[in-house]
């Protein structure tokens, strides 16, 4: 505990014992996030593989590679997969995990044994879930709407519906993990306003993740419950509500839209800063309007009911809040884009991932205006609109950010650069698939071409047509980076302490850090980010 | 806030406790989402859903509360106990989970009751119930099997972590510290169940 | 919390289920779920202010449970806000 | 179809007025996020590490630029909303006159019944320039029935009644689809509106296959069902009677007046203990789960018919 006579461990956690043990059983929170990491990438590859099956199947109006029942299988297993075991955990269970304590100049999360422990509940939900996949497969939609769930569906629900149910801790544990850490395990002089936005970001998302979880839990236990018992409180046949359900899992999932795209932000504002020099704009602002979001997100669940039956009276309460919504947001794009203002920009693989984010982000985002005006909503809703608003968000926006960060961190975590070369066309490459792919859905969605649908009428074709083939170079686009950061871990140049010569405490250690992160606790004086114009740019001195 | 500026100055104490509290937010809120199905089921217009009430056990509902009540009390003494480590405390834990277990049993007597009468899910109802509209009833007890399910799932986990603390006494490295954490798990339970009580037993 | 306020207060909650029993018994209409709502808030209050000791933990822990009040409060409203409206 | 359609077909009176919305909310979201793609590539270009921009003058924070952009954001969301609220409330006031439309979403079918007892699957005949009311239940899950070309969507719920309304403005043939998730063959879920012409409409009403009407349909349910037996003008169990019913305020023996619109004639029969007509006894069975939708719907139309019917109560 107290730094006398033993000397500083200059050994870093990266090299310590590499027997299976000391991975699997590793109660360090940066070990900890490369379980998660592996796992997550894992998943990311099941979900993306379904996504391509979807979209050759697409490609063509009729159903020439798979049955109407494998489809329907697929794009519930692309849902399940993609938000519970890729989205909700990837910017917080494996860069949150392995900055925060870092970002905080702590040893450690609050409850290191309790991280652990979440791993292996993410690890026994998801796989009894995927298990039930392998098993015959799940076709109620990641939604698991009543009473298709619980009375029309032969496919394994329930078994689905525990894993994730089971997953649902895991994210429980994480949240309140952060949410302690952030609490009382702040370094000496780091107040509120010191901290980094992603901490900010992280803490806004806990709280989210501690208060919406359970109330998908009690969704699922009553899906589970009525599969099983016959407990029929979503069943209008015994006089239960099939709304009832409708609202409690948008009460979680809403939310949970957050809980995927704050951490998004949080990267994004640590990077903008660093590769344009500045500090970032308007930070508090930024940081409230965090806090904002994950507020707001609670309010506004009903926006995906428009015409689901709801009250035309709760329709509007709706409507108006999701129009506050769009407020904070606004601020936060705003704040980023004048950071840049006045800097010294320089375009590196993780600066390139953060402007493709801010340029995805604002075009999904100014999407949502579409779907949260009611009567345009009627039209939209239901339609592919809404899927590509969503991918806009949660790929385009998060998959993006998660990808900035893992390479702004990546030589921290691993002490090794990657190519930046490959970074850059990779980081195109994304761009270019993504809004190829799902641009085009928004003209289908507004043409009026439900989702989740297997065939479709012939007016659709074409623009179906250009977004398979976006699809293929988004592939190619996510594979690109597996391939030259695994080969970065073997054969690569060494990453030096602070190779971006950025603030922030998780520099200040070296690279990768030593087991219990800091060698002397470090100590804060002053607010994040501040940066300094480099010399050549720096403009003569004022009168 | 003082303290809290301090970062690292706050020892692991307050940790525990926060965390815990953190946690049962969370439990709160679950439990909230069901209570939520019973409000809706018995505030829609007309049906006569309290009605249901009625066929359950008055005088077993009360009894049980009167028992998680002394559990409650019991756990109380066990963390005073604890923090001036006399030994009565382990014997207080035990006797929590004696009421817990007690409670568990009356608790599935009234199960067996009511399966018998016809009125659970375990049993096909339209033979079992005499009534010719046992449409209310049915969703009452839908509802009351949920609530008092999920709670008697959290008693489960509260007896075993009680238990579990009670048995490796010695084992535990800061043992009162320990029940004392379990114990606002063991009262949240019994908060949530005073809740439950009124609105499954009194509702009439 | 001294064994004598534990004692007091296990006393308390015996009397409020006592109280709450016997109001079944008067029918008052609506008033009955009114008293059952009141007591049922006292009891808890009771539990949580003496047993869980939150009258002398400090700002957080208070907040936390202002937060799960506040959130119940935000889930029924904007629900039963639907079913009142329909 | 060969051409790139980018635009979907407007025919109903609802359509130009969402896709004036649409068209505005494009604009102004094009507006903004060109600005702000224009903002930021400017910036990275002007400001690349070594350009000869000037740099002097930066701040990192600006509080009333930031309440001005915060109270912009805020007044321009308010005013996008409102225009969107006023156009939605229009779906629960249809036009006076309007004619009614039994829909039912069954898995996988759309059953539509007109109020002379023609039905059709999958497709549904309507008139061109009159309003149309369709009256949606479903038989299983959650369907939805979804008109792109009248911007015009309403899910069907199991166990209770929702509406849409439209008033065509266009004579044709446009998709109907079903647009909420509904099992295996969801995407089969698809018909067709056909709008003609009111002529040719009442032509095609007319030459409807000798069936009897819904109204006389319902009455035929109404005597094998065994409801006149207490609810007819013969009948010895004390039943409330329903002639004159439909529309009437109705005394509950809760002490409540309810007035009995759609959904508490519906209600009535499904649930029967659930509002109890004041003075008489609790004594109905629940047809839950022992009629279709469809002839719900029958039974609902032949005790509407009976509004007008009879002498005083």
């Amino acid at each position: 505990m107290t730094a006398t006579a033993e000397a500083p461990d200059r050994r870093s956690y990266f090299a310590e014992g590499w027997n299976p043990a000391a991975w699997l059983l590793s109660t360090d929170h940066k070990r900890i996030a490369w379980l998660y990491l592996v796992a997550l990438l894992a998943f990311f590859f099941i979900g993306g593989a379904a996504a391509t099956l979807i979209r050759i199947e697409l490609a063509t109006p009729a159903a020439d590679l798979v049955s109407d029942d494998t489809y329907n299988k697929l794009f519930t297993v692309h849902g399940i997969v993609m938000v519970w075991f890729f989205l909700i955990p990837s910017i917080p269970a494996t860069l949150g995990n392995f900055l925060l304590p870092l970002m905080l100049g702590a040893k450690d999360l609050a409850f290191p044994r309790l991280n652990l422990a979440s791993w292996y509940v993410f690890m026994a939900g998801s796989l009894t879930t995927l298990y039930a996949v392998i098993a015959g497969g799940v076709d109620t939609g990641w939604t698991f709407y009543t009473p298709l769930s619980t009375m029309f569906s032969n496919s394994h629900v329930s078994l689905a519906a525990a894993g994730v149910f089971i997953v649902g801790f895991s994210t429980i544990m994480t949240g309140i993990n952060f949410i302690v850490t952030t609490h009382k395990l702040r370094a000496p002089g780091q107040t509120w306003f010191r901290l980094p936005i992603f901490v900010w970001t992280l803490y806004a998302t806990s709280l989210v993740m501690v208060l919406a979880t359970p109330v998908l839990a009690a969704s699922l236990l009553l899906i589970v419950a009525d599969r099983v018992f016959g407990i029929g409180i979503f069943d209008p046949a015994q006089g239960g509500d099939p709304l009832l359900f409708q609202h409690l899992f948008w009460f979680y999932s809403h939310p949970a839209v957050y809980i995927m795209i704050l951490p998004g932000m949080g990267v994004v504002s640590e990077i903008l800063p660093c590769f344009s020099r500045r500090p970032l704009f308007g930070y508090r602002f930024v940081a409230y309007s965090a806090m904002g979001i994950a507020l707001l997100g609670f309010l506004v669940w009903g926006h995906h009911m428009f015409v689901s039956g709801q009250s035309s009276f709760a329709g509007v309460v709706f409507s108006f809040l999701s129009f506050c919504i769009a407020v904070p947001s606004a601020i936060k794009v705003f704040n980023w884009t004048l950071t840049m203002r006045k800097g010294s920009i320089t375009f590196e693989t993780p600066m390139l991932y953060a402007l493709g984010f801010l340029g995805l982000f604002v075009f999904g985002g100014l999407a949502g205006l579409f779907l949260a005006a009611l009567a345009v909503d009627v039209h939209l809703t239901d339609t592919y609109f809404v899927i590509a608003h969503f991918h806009y968000i949660m790929v385009g926006g998060m998959v993006t950010a998660f990808m900035a960060g893992l390479h702004f961190w990546w030589p921290k975590m691993t002490g090794r650069m990657y190519s930046e070369t490959w970074g850059r066309i990779a980081a195109a490459t994304t761009f270019v698939g993504f809004n190829l792919t799902f641009f085009p859905q928004f003209v289908l969605g507004y043409l009026g071409m439900p989702r989740r649908y297997h065939t479709y009428p012939d007016e659709f074709a074409v623009w179906n047509m250009l977004s398979s083939a976006g699809a293929v170079i988004l592939a190619f686009g996510y594979l690109m980076p597996l391939c030259y950061l695994g080969w970065s871990l073997f054969r690569s140049r060494r990453a030096p302490d602070n190779p971006w010569d950025a603030t922030g405490l998780e520099w200040q250690t070296s690279s990768p850090p030593p087991q219990h992160n800091f060698a002397t606790q470090p100590e804060v004086t002053g607010p994040p980010y501040q940066y300094e114009l480099p010399e050549i740019d720096r403009p003569a001195a004022p009168r | 806030m003082s303290a809290e500026a301090q970062g690292h100055a706050t020892g692991v104490e307050p940790s525990g406790e926060f965390g815990v509290f953190v946690f049962l937010v969370s439990e709160g809120l679950l439990f909230s989402a069901l209570i939520l199905g019973y409000l809706v089921a018995r505030l829609a217009p007309g049906a006569d859903f309290a009605a249901g009430s009625r066929e359950l056990s008055l005088p077993l509902g009360t009894l049980n509360t009167a028992v998680l009540l002394s559990s409650s009390f019991c756990i109380a003494l066990a963390t005073i106990w604890g923090s001036e480590r006399s030994r009565w405390a382990r014997l207080a834990a035990l006797a929590t989970v004696a009421l817990g277990i007690v409670f568990l049993c009356i608790k599935g007597y009234e199960y067996f009751e009511e399966a018998q009468k016809g009125l659970l899910p375990f049993r096909d109802m339209s033979d079992r119930y005499p009534k010719a509209e046992p449409q209310h009833l049915r969703l009452f007890f839908d509802v009351y099997l949920a609530l008092t399910g999920t709670h008697a799932l959290h008693v489960i986990s509260g007896i075993g972590l009680v238990g579990g603390i009670a048995l490796f006494w010695r084992r535990l490295a800061r043992p009162a510290h320990t029940l004392k954490l379990a114990a606002l798990y063991w009262h949240f339970i019994d908060v949530i169940w005073v809740f439950l009580f009124p609105l499954l037993y009194l509702a009439r | 919390m001294t064994i004598r306020a534990a004692l007091l207060t296990y006393v308390g909650l015996l009397l409020l289920l006592a109280l709450t029993v016997a109001s079944t018994f008067v029918p008052l209409g609506a008033g009955n779920s009114l008293i059952n709502l009141a007591v049922a808030v006292a009891k808890a209050a009771l539990i949580g202010m003496v047993f869980m000791h939150l009258r002398r933990s400090g700002l957080l822990v208070s907040l936390t449970v202002a937060v799960l009040l506040f959130w119940i409060c935000l889930m029924y409203g904007l629900t039963l806000n639907d079913y009142f409206t329909r | 179809m060969d051409s790139i359609t980018v635009h979907p077909i407007e025919a109903s009176t609802l359509a130009p007025q969402v896709d004036l919305l649409f068209y505005a909310l494009l604009a102004f979201s094009f507006g903004l996020g060109i600005f702000l793609t224009v903002l930021v590539v400017g910036y990275a270009v002007k400001y690349r590490r070594g350009s000869k921009a000037d740099r002097s003058g930066e701040q990192a924070r600006n509080t009333v630029l930031e309440i001005a952009w915060t109270s912009a954001t805020a007044l321009i969301a308010l005013g996008i909303f409102l225009w969107g609220a006023d156009l939605f409330l229009e779906r629960d006031h249809p036009p006076a006159g309007a004619i009614e439309i039994a829909g039912i979403g069954k898995q996988w079918m759309w059953i539509f019944e007109h109020a002379n007892g023609r039905r059709e699957i999958n497709e549904l005949h309507v008139p061109l320039g009159r309003p149309v009311v369709v009256n949606l239940s479903s038989e299983d899950v959650i369907h939805s029935m979804f008109v792109p070309a009248f911007r015009m969507k309403m899910d069907a719920v199991p166990g209770r009644e929702t509406r849409l309304w439209f008033q065509t403005t266009r004579a044709g043939t446009f998709d109907l689809f079903c647009a909420e998730y509904c099992g295996t063959q969801h995407s089969e879920m698809r018909g067709h509106i056909v709008v003609q012409p009111e002529e040719q409409f009442a032509a095609w009403l007319a030459a409807a296959p000798s069936t009897a009407s819904l109204v006389e349909q319902g009455q035929t349910l109404f005597r094998a069902l065994g409801c006149s037996g207490c609810h007819g003008p013969n009948a010895t169990v004390r039943a409330p009677r329903l002639e004159r019913l439909y529309g009437h305020p109705v005394g509950l023996s809760r002490g409540q007046t309810v007035i009995a619109d759609d959904g508490y004639i519906r209600d009535s029969i499904l649930q029967p203990q659930k509002d109890v007509v004041g003075g008489f006894d609790p004594i109905m069975p629940s047809f839950q789960g022992l009629i279709t939708e469809d002839d719900l719907g029958k039974l609902v139309a032949y005790i509407k018919s009976l509004a007008n019917a009879g002498g005083p109560p």
